[in-house]
């Protein structure tokens, strides 16, 4: 049944490339990511109906045999993390159609490449198997450089191959990460490429050692980990709506979870061993985002380094190594794909208006696109953690868990990340003060007109998003929250870590 | 041994004998129908190409020189196919006024370094090897000045055999070392009483360069660039797949059969030039404006990548490289067609002058892009496959920090790929080449090569087969 | 006796070797070539490589420098006196031929060559005619069948090339 | 019992919250407005019906009982930590209900009248809704979390409302630097919730208040300079509060929030939010009290502080709506003082005192803001300077508002008198310098209030470009039952519905101190009579000392300081440059070397065919040696 | 085999031949030197092989008959290295090597 989750992309593309005029592509994308909107809450349904979780802690399980003599496996299976994030993209996919909606200069290609990239996230979260977890996480990233090349704007060229180039870096060391899991999957009998199978296994802790760190950085170049991060507000900055909007939205998930699924589940004691290496730099990530994105007068760039920080918030709960802080963990993915889609978008909407992205340039906006704005703020809020939106929930999950830890160094470094939460309530209503309040900032701003249908759709979307998370988050919370017990009994053989 | 058995045994190298010869006589029966002989070149590789397909029995024949099995045959058969497409691409290029006097020798010339290769692969002692890979260069140098109007052509081909003649001089004092070393020329008599002697070594080393120069290995790779530049673009294209997959193709069979007992001489010197070869092709592709060089340097680097399935030394590494060629040979070879109608339409062959390509020839650059992406190992196209493959060879091995530096590697060459891309379809251009209508059998070779890019990944039963053909070759 | 005469023959191929790289004029280049071809065909005789040293001969010294010549009367060099590279070019040179040889010659001091011999081979030119034209082993019918192709291409492949055509 | 209408108390609010700002538009304007007003007064209605039941039935015995009615779980942490969403009725989550659907009723019915003609109506009100609903969500809250959360809702409703004129740059910059400022403090609050709840392993005040429990005894070591881990989360707890309750010197949000309409400083920064800090000690009172004694301290020396500290300041602002933010904050200090000095020597009056105060202050300051409303919404303007004998012109507000100067300054019988009285004989219990403080405040306080009152109302008549004339009804009803209110609360015995320990007291006045306390106030009231009756030249009397105070200690200009000069260009324009210069510098800097060796290995391919062979032979050379070298 | 004439007198002298001529071919500029050079080092390894058939294996004429074909193929190699001699020397009026540089980088 998971296949459908690929399949819908695959078809849509078909149905793109097939499609003549182009006012009718953005239909054909719109249908396809529509059914896949759907098709992704009925999944949702079914998943939250079925009772139990299997023994491998995966659900709705598929294997194919595909290279029988390396024993790479086409296998798919999600729990409630993978169900979780797949609900986010289908989300941000579909209010990205959306907001791309206006693409006049190769709309064919646009929408193509956008689904092709969303079919790459779509099959790396359902997948168990690391050959084709590889396969879709390099298929998701490789369309970014078009994407971002052509329909991109100011410095598009060089953000994009910085973008392209530093992502691939990390999958580079991925690889090698990949291949020394497999190689280490079995000590007798049949090498396996399948997380669960290398997951039985004690991986001795020299090997352990270094790979962990491959594939932690591997994954964390994605996941904006600090230092590795500088592709972002590049990135970002260039990268046209639609794209913002799903690479800071989901993309950089993947980074994450890859974090989570691979470095973190596969690989336990290096785990527990190293991480004081990566919580130092997530720390440092977290508070250097907030900050850099102080200064920041460009829109997409304040984004961009809050990115940094939230994302780096996603990698420092990861690291924090227990049941809640894990939770929070992928609640921030959720809560920062919907929030940063959001902003990025309305950042979009905004600067097809205004012609700029300088906040110092703009004002009042508030007055001539209330809706705009009214979104632009509750996105913002969002953003700064308020209760009743899906960044508290998340905040404060992480912090919890964090928290939990006893030794002064964990603490520190706790309380330095929750510290960041009022840089950004600055940056955040900075951003809002200069912007949208105050006194209409040029006279041709009085002619702006507010948002279109597809774009009131677009943001609504997200915003609906947003609440749900934010103001009834239980079920999303125990949906991830029960999923864990399967990396907690990993985590469990390590006598030494505190539960 | 039956006669009817060993011509079945022979059938690639009797038939592409045969078809040299149907070709000479063409020549001289065609008259001014000269555009007939394409038509039979390209009938009579089509049919080699699909013999070629059926397995074989294994089979040793003319007293150990010609040996022949289901690898040999594999092998045999991705040049097939390979020489095919080149010629489907050649066609129009052979068409031209000036070329078509010389029609059947053009064919004839490269169908005979088909023989030569077909042979080098199946040798089975050193002058078979010796003679082959002659057979596979020297016609290759006089095709590299075909354009004899051009004087680079005529510098490709001064270039060309100069090189070959220095490194097979070179080879073959390794050669005779290896004779006063092992006693015998045989491969399968060959004995050495003291493998890690210096002059053992010394003659490995020797050897292996005559097969390094004509894969293109650093340091014996700077013939290529020059070369690939100045010859006729379909010889480049050659060249670039199967100049080098036939050497590679005998250079597994070497090392991995013959001297499978030497591995630990020949692990480190496949590990440094591994690591030299993809470095440096690497770092002089990335600054090249002439697409036929930009290819060149990047088949360099290709080069270095594939011989990291030697570096394990076992089936797995042996079934990655050859997969990884069978690939190579769809993704280059789509590469280098773009390259080859644009230049042959408009003579244009430097990168810039594709700028905007999309906006005039989108199906031309999409073609361009899949090929680089496969080159470069971008999923879901087999050359990710392919390097994926060998990356696990090498690192079945434990060497990591090689594979490390292979990836790393990749990201690079990803880098200059996208160069391409960026001018095909981001950079606006005043002047773009205007669309081209692409003739038949053009079109044949680019779609040839898109459906084995984008399909052999997907089927992991070929990738299984090589590998039980590699299990009983070793 | 014999060894005197084979290092008198040594001695020519040494300083003829020496006198085609380093001398100036190019005709007398090609003739020194021909005395170290010469010279060693000598050598191959003293071997009672009879057929070896014949096709030497008729081959190398009367085919490969014949065509030397040739080729030098056609792009008109019999006169020019040869100018020599750069010095820096030849000191280069020179060096890593030397280390190259330094290499090789101390490869050569530790190697002890197995010696494998048996009875003495027939080089009777009889016995080498059935060697040729056999298809057992150590027959070379199937070499002496693909250096015909080869011969064949290059000379189809020398005449493509040094044709002049109509419009050229 | 059934308890189950409470529910409706916050939740009426929340809809009319969603109803007005969806479709508030749609409705237009009247229609939003009395929306909200409606589920307010409802909401209030329900809310005094359930004061009354609950003090008058459940109290029969003299004791308090806490009363859950609706608990429910809302997010799960761990399977020991949770957050609820609930209901939890105590005397002083009841008192507050009273307070702030009273006041909230009130300010919604003079909004009426008060925002007409404003372009953001609808958005006024749900928005006044929102802070309703937060509010009370704060009030009722079962656990600290459930709190922090409606403390976070109420910080933006107030960021929200102190913006409403959001084309005003002063008010964007004041409403930002509210929300700034208080969550800064929060950032104290959240880190205190997370130890206290890391060593009690719940959220639930019932739990976290309960003294006696393992993790209060196995923690009470001096772990941090001196004091224990819990004295510090509670001190970190307070920092929270301190924020929100504008305590020096986390107060400098509350002036500036005056930008905001009248009627929301009335509610938020007058009457309810800025209580919360109040109410959030007092919530965890007996933990202050039993573990983290040291923690009290910190609490009454910020308050006395703060209540010196603003009311001097309050003595020389010249915009009436400053003078009355300052006073909010003196008085702020008052109850945060009570608190700190509530001790088991006098039976914990000081707890009493502090609600009382809580309680009374409530009524007359947002009294005061009201009037100050209606004077500026007759004449346009906030500085004294445009005001003056508007005694005749407004005679209904003057006389409001006198009330509620005279309240505020003590003088019996105004409600101020018994609640201050009261903090005055806890603090005298405690420490005799809080008193003498206190003392010195109470005269300071009726000095500026009557100096305003005098300012606006007598003193010289001044010039107005429109013509004065007294509000509407829906503006004066507010004031009449505000003035109303403000004489007759000091008389409820407020000490036997709310105490420390949830029993009755039996509170009683100690004339000595009401009696010095009275003449203090008398005093201060009459230099202001003496001063600012008749016409004032205000520069006069300006010394060095006096613009000091005027520009609020400079603390504000500190803050400036600190926060561009430190965080702005020392860490944030460094991080910023770091990021682009140095992290990206190091990728463009691998990228460079890339292209630099590139280039510098360009002549290796010379197109001289020897030089490549020469290559080639020196690598047949060098691969030779290395193997040499690996192999053996 | 010659009497009283060892195997290494055999290698030592191919391999001095050898390295001349490998010297020339790296120092030389006339392309048809260069080919001579080529020659030596051809000739020299078949006295390789000559000496090694005669000294060590000489139970078969294999280092014989290699030399024979190194003979033939050296023959085709210079006749297409002549013939492209040729050609260039119609472009570039010049056999120098040195000249025909026009690719590079």
């Amino acid at each position: 049944m998971l296949n459908i989750l690929i399949i819908i992309p695959l078809l849509t593309v078909l149905g793109i490339l097939f499609t003549v005029k182009w006012e009718q592509v953005r239909w054909v994308a719109l249908v396809g990511m529509s059914l896949q909107l759907l098709f992704s809450l009925f999944l949702l349904w079914q998943f939250l109906a079925m009772e139990g979780v299997s023994e491998s802690g995966m659900r709705l399980e598929e294997s194919h045999l595909w290279y029988k003599h390396l024993n790479i496996t086409y296998s798919i299976g999600i729990d409630g993390i993978s169900m979780a994030l797949i609900l986010l993209t289908s989300v941000v996919i579909f209010s990205g159609i959306l907001a791309s909606w206006n693409v006049e200069t190769m709309t064919k290609e646009f929408f193509l490449l956008l689904i092709l990239l969303s079919t790459g996230v779509f099959g790396f979260f359902i997948s168990l198997d690391l050959f084709t977890m590889f396969l879709f996480y390099e298929l998701a990233v490789i369309p970014m450089y078009l994407l971002i090349g052509i329909w991109g704007s100011g410095p598009k060229e060089y953000a994009a191959m910085k973008l392209t180039l530093m992502l691939m870096a990390g999958s580079a060391l991925l690889l090698v990460g990949i291949l020394g899991l497999y190689f280490h999957s079995s000590t007798d009998g049949q090498l396996s490429f399948h997380i669960l199978d290398i997951a039985r296994q004690n991986i001795d802790s020299g090997t352990q050692r270094w790979i962990f760190p491959m594939t932690f950085i591997g994954f964390g170049v994605l996941g904006a980990l600090f230092p590795f991060h500088t592709w972002s507000p590049d990135g970002h900055a260039s990268a046209p709506t639609a794209v913002s909007m799903l690479h800071a939205g989901v993309l950089m998930k993947l980074g994450g979870y890859g974090c989570f699924r691979v470095a973190m589940f596969l690989l336990p004691q290096a785990a527990d061993e190293l991480s004081w290496i990566f919580i130092i730099l997530t720390t440092i990530g977290v508070i250097y985002g907030a900050f850099g994105a102080v200064v920041q007068k460009d829109l997409k760039y304040i984004n961009a380094y809050s990115s940094v920080s939230h994302c780096g918030l996603v990698l420092f709960a990861i690291l924090m190594m227990n049941k809640t802080a894990f939770n929070g963990a992928i609640l921030q993915m959720l809560s920062h794909g919907l929030m940063c889609a959001l902003f990025f978008g309305l950042i979009g909407m905004i600067y097809a208006r205004t012609g700029t992205r300088d906040i110092t340039k703009m004002g009042g906006l508030m007055k001539v696109m209330p809706f705009l704005s009214v979104s632009y703020v509750i996105c913002g809020l969002a953003s700064l953690g308020l209760p009743g939106l899906s960044g508290f929930v998340a905040e404060m999950t992480i912090f919890v868990g964090a928290f939990d830890h006893p030794d002064a160094f964990h603490r520190i470094s706790t309380v330095i990340a929750i510290s960041s939460i009022v840089v950004t309530a600055v940056y955040v209503l900075q951003a809002v003060a200069k912007m949208l309040l105050g006194p209409i900032g040029e006279e041709k701003f009085e002619k702006i007109t507010d948002a279109k249908w597809h774009e009131k759709l677009s943001s609504m979307t997200l915003i609906i998003a947003i609440l749900i998370m934010g103001i009834i988050p239980l079920w999303l919370s125990d949906m991830i929250y029960d999923s864990l017990d399967l990396m907690m009994n990993k985590f469990s053989t390590l006598s030494y870590l505190v539960e | 041994m039956n006669i009817m058995d060993a011509i079945v045994l022979l059938r690639n190298e009797a038939l592409l004998t045969l078809l040299v010869l149907v070709l000479i006589v063409a020549e001289i029966a065609s008259g001014d129908h000269k555009r007939h002989i394409s038509y039979i070149a390209l009938t009579g590789m089509l049919i080699i190409s699909i013999t070629s397909l059926f397995s074989t029995d294994e089979g040793i024949l003319f007293g150990g020189m010609f040996l022949q099995s289901d690898m040999t045959q594999l092998m045999k058969g991705i040049l097939n196919i390979g020489t095919f497409i080149v010629i489907l691409q050649s066609v129009e290029w052979v068409s031209k006024d000036e070329n078509i006097p010389r029609t059947s020798e053009y064919y004839a010339l490269m169908i005979s370094t088909l023989i030569g290769m077909s042979f080098l692969i199946s040798s089975g002692d050193f002058i078979m090897f010796f003679i082959g890979l002659e057979l596979a260069t020297l016609p290759l140098a006089a095709l590299a000045s075909f354009e004899v109007s051009q004087a680079r052509s005529a510098e490709a081909g001064i270039k060309m055999i100069m090189s070959a003649a220095f490194s097979s001089g070179i080879s073959l004092m390794g050669i005779s070392m290896l004779y006063g070393l092992g006693g015998s020329i045989y491969f399968s008599e060959l004995s050495f009483n003291a493998i890690a002697s210096p002059m053992t070594i010394l003659a490995m080393v020797l050897f292996f360069t005559g097969l390094a120069f004509k894969i293109s290995l650093v340091p014996f790779h700077f013939w290529t660039a020059d070369v690939y530049e100045g010859a006729p673009i379909n010889i480049s294209s050659y060249f670039s797949v199967m100049s080098k997959g036939a050497a590679l193709f005998i250079l597994l069979i070497i090392l991995m059969k013959v001297f499978s007992a030497a591995i630990e001489i020949w692990q480190p010197l496949i590990y440094i030039i591994s690591v030299v070869t993809m470095t440096v092709g690497n770092l002089f592709a990335l600054r090249q404006q002439n697409i036929k060089r930009f290819l060149a340097f990047s088949s360099i680097a290709q080069a270095g990548f594939i011989v990291l399935g030697l570096y394990s030394g076992d089936s797995a590494g042996l079934n990655a490289s050859v997969y990884f060629m069978l690939v190579y040979v769809f993704s280059n070879l789509g590469a280098f067609g773009v390259a080859t109608i644009i230049s042959n339409k408009t003579g244009k062959e430097n990168i810039e002058d594709y700028n905007g390509l999309y906006k005039t020839n989108p199906g031309l650059s999409l073609v361009m892009l899949v090929s680089l992406f496969s080159l470069a190992g971008i999923p879901p196209l087999a050359g990710f496959f392919g390097k994926f493959f060998l990356f696990a060879s090498a690192a079945s091995q434990g060497s990591y920090v090689l594979v490390l530096i292979a990836t790393l590697n990749a990201t690079l060459s990803l880098y200059y790929y996208l160069l391409v891309v960026k001018a095909m379809f981001i950079n606006g251009s005043d002047n773009p080449i205007p669309t081209i209508g692409l003739e038949l059998f053009s079109k044949l070779a680019l779609i040839i090569c898109i459906i084995g890019m984008v399909a052999i990944g997907f089927f992991g039963q070929i990738h299984d087969e090589i590998q039980e053909i590699a299990d009983k070759f070793l | 006796m014999e060894s005197i005469f084979f290092y008198l023959l040594a001695l020519v191929i040494l300083v003829f070797s020496f006198l085609t790289i380093s001398s100036k004029n190019i005709l007398r280049t090609a003739v020194y070539l021909l005395f170290v071809l010469c010279a060693t065909a000598g050598i191959y005789f003293m071997m009672n490589y009879n057929f070896l040293a014949a096709v030497q001969l008729t081959v190398y010294a009367g085919g490969i420098v014949v065509l030397i010549i040739f080729s030098i009367l056609l792009t008109h060099q019999i006169n020019t006196r040869l100018e020599l590279a750069s010095l820096k070019k030849r000191l280069i040179a020179a060096v890593i031929s030397f280390i190259s040889a330094a290499t090789f010659f101390w490869a050569l001091s530790k190697t002890t060559w197995p010696d494998t011999n048996g009875g003495v081979a027939d080089t009777s030119l009889n016995n080498i005619g059935l060697q040729l034209m056999n298809f057992g082993p150590n027959g070379y019918v199937l070499p002496f069948e693909v250096i015909s192709i080869l011969l064949l291409a290059s000379m189809v492949a020398a005449i493509i090339i040094a044709k002049k055509f109509s419009h050229d | 019992m059934n308890w189950s209408m409470t529910i409706l108390i916050p939740l009426l609010p929340l809809l009319s919250f969603v109803v007005v700002g969806l479709f508030g538009p749609r409705f237009g304007r009247k229609i939003s407005g009395l929306i909200g007003t409606f589920s307010i007064v409802l909401s209030a209605f329900i809310s005094l019906i359930t004061a009354f039941k609950y003090f008058l039935s459940s109290g029969m015995d003299g004791h308090y009982s806490v009363i859950i009615p609706f608990n429910m779980e809302w997010l799960r942490f761990s399977d020991r930590l949770h957050i609820d969403m609930g209901i939890l009725l105590d005397p002083i989550s009841v008192m507050m209900l009273v307070v702030i659907t009273l006041i909230s009723s009130l300010v919604h019915i003079y909004s009426l009248g008060y925002m007409k003609g404003d372009v953001g109506y609808e958005r006024y009100f749900s928005f006044l809704s929102l802070f309703t609903f937060s509010m009370l969500g704060l009030v009722i809250a079962t656990n600290i979390f459930q709190m922090y959360m409606f403390w976070e809702l109420v910080g933006v409703s107030s960021y929200l409302l102190i913006g409403h004129y959001y084309d005003k740059p002063s008010a964007v910059a004041a409403s930002k630097k509210a929300f700034i400022v208080t969550r800064f403090a929060d950032l104290g609050f959240l880190l205190g919730i997370l130890m206290l709840s890391y060593f009690t392993g719940s959220f639930d005040f019932q739990t976290l208040t309960d003294p006696d429990q393992a993790a209060y005894t196995q923690n009470s070591g001096v772990a941090f300079l001196g004091l224990s881990v819990v004295s510090w989360a509670l001190i970190l707890v307070f920092i929270g509060g301190a924020g929100k309750s504008a305590m020096f010197p986390l107060h400098i949000w509350l002036p500036d929030a005056m930008e905001g309409p009248t009627p929301v400083s009335a509610l938020i920064h007058a009457a309810t939010m800025v209580v919360a800090g109040v109410y959030l000690v007092a919530r965890l009172f007996p933990l202050y009290l039993h573990v983290a004694p040291d923690a009290l301290q910190v609490v009454a020396f910020t308050g006395a502080l703060t209540s010196l500290f603003a009311a001097l300041i309050a003595c020389t602002q010249e915009d009436i709506k400053r003078v009355l933010a300052y006073s909010t904050m003196s008085q702020l200090g008052y109850m945060m003082l009570a608190l700190g000095v509530s001790s088991e020597i006098n039976d914990n009056l000081g707890f009493t005192a502090s609600m009382f105060h809580l309680f009374t202050h409530a009524m007359f300051k947002a009294l005061l803001f009201l009037g100050a409303g209606a004077v500026i919404h007759a004449v346009h303007s906030n500085l004294m300077k445009d005001m003056g004998g508007l005694r005749k012109l407004l005679p209904l507000t003057s006389l409001t508002f006198l009330i509620a100067c005279l309240a505020i300054s003590g003088i019996p019988p105004f409600a101020g008198f018994f609640s201050k009285d009261e903090i005055l004989s806890a603090a005298i219990a405690s420490n005799k310098w809080y008193f003498a403080v206190e003392l010195l405040v109470a005269g300071l306080t009726a000095y500026y209030m009557f100096r305003l009152y005098f300012r606006i109302f007598w003193n010289k008549q001044a010039t107005f470009s429109t013509e004065i004339h007294e509000a509407p009804a829906t503006m004066t009803i507010p004031l009449i039952v505000l003035a109303a209110l403000s004489m007759i609360v000091g008389f409820i015995p407020f000490g036997q519905y709310v105490s420390w320990d949830m029993s009755a007291h039996h509170g009683h006045i100690n004339w000595y101190l009401a009696l010095s306390s009275t003449v203090v106030a008398l005093l201060g009231i009459l230099i202001a009579m003496k001063r600012f009756k008749g016409e004032v030249n205000p520069d006069a009397t300006k010394t060095g000392l006096y613009r000091v105070i005027e520009n609020k200690f400079y603390i504000d200009e500190v803050y400036v300081a600190i926060t561009r000069n430190v965080i702005y260009k020392r860490i944030s324009q460094p991080v910023a440059w770091f990021d682009r210069n140095i992290v990206d510098g190091a990728m463009n800097g691998v990228a460079w070397i890339t292209n630099a060796t590139s280039s510098r290995i360009k002549s290796w391919q010379s197109g001289q065919l020897q030089d490549y062979l020469l290559a080639f032979s020196a690598g047949v050379v060098v691969l030779f040696i290395v193997l040499m070298y690996l192999v053996r | 085999m010659i009497e009283g004439v060892g195997l290494n007198h055999f290698l030592i002298l191919s391999g001095v031949v050898f390295f001349l001529g490998m010297y020339g071919f790296l120092s030389r500029r006339n392309m048809i030197t260069l080919l001579m050079s080529l020659e030596l080092m051809l000739n020299a390894v078949n006295i390789n092989f000559v000496a090694f058939n005669a000294y060590l294996n000489n139970d078969f004429l294999q280092g014989h008959f290699f030399a024979l074909f190194i003979i033939g193929v050296a023959a085709a190699e210079a006749a297409l290295a002549i013939a492209i001699i040729v050609l260039l020397y119609r472009k570039f009026n010049s056999i120098n090597i040195e000249k025909s540089n026009t690719m590079k980088h």
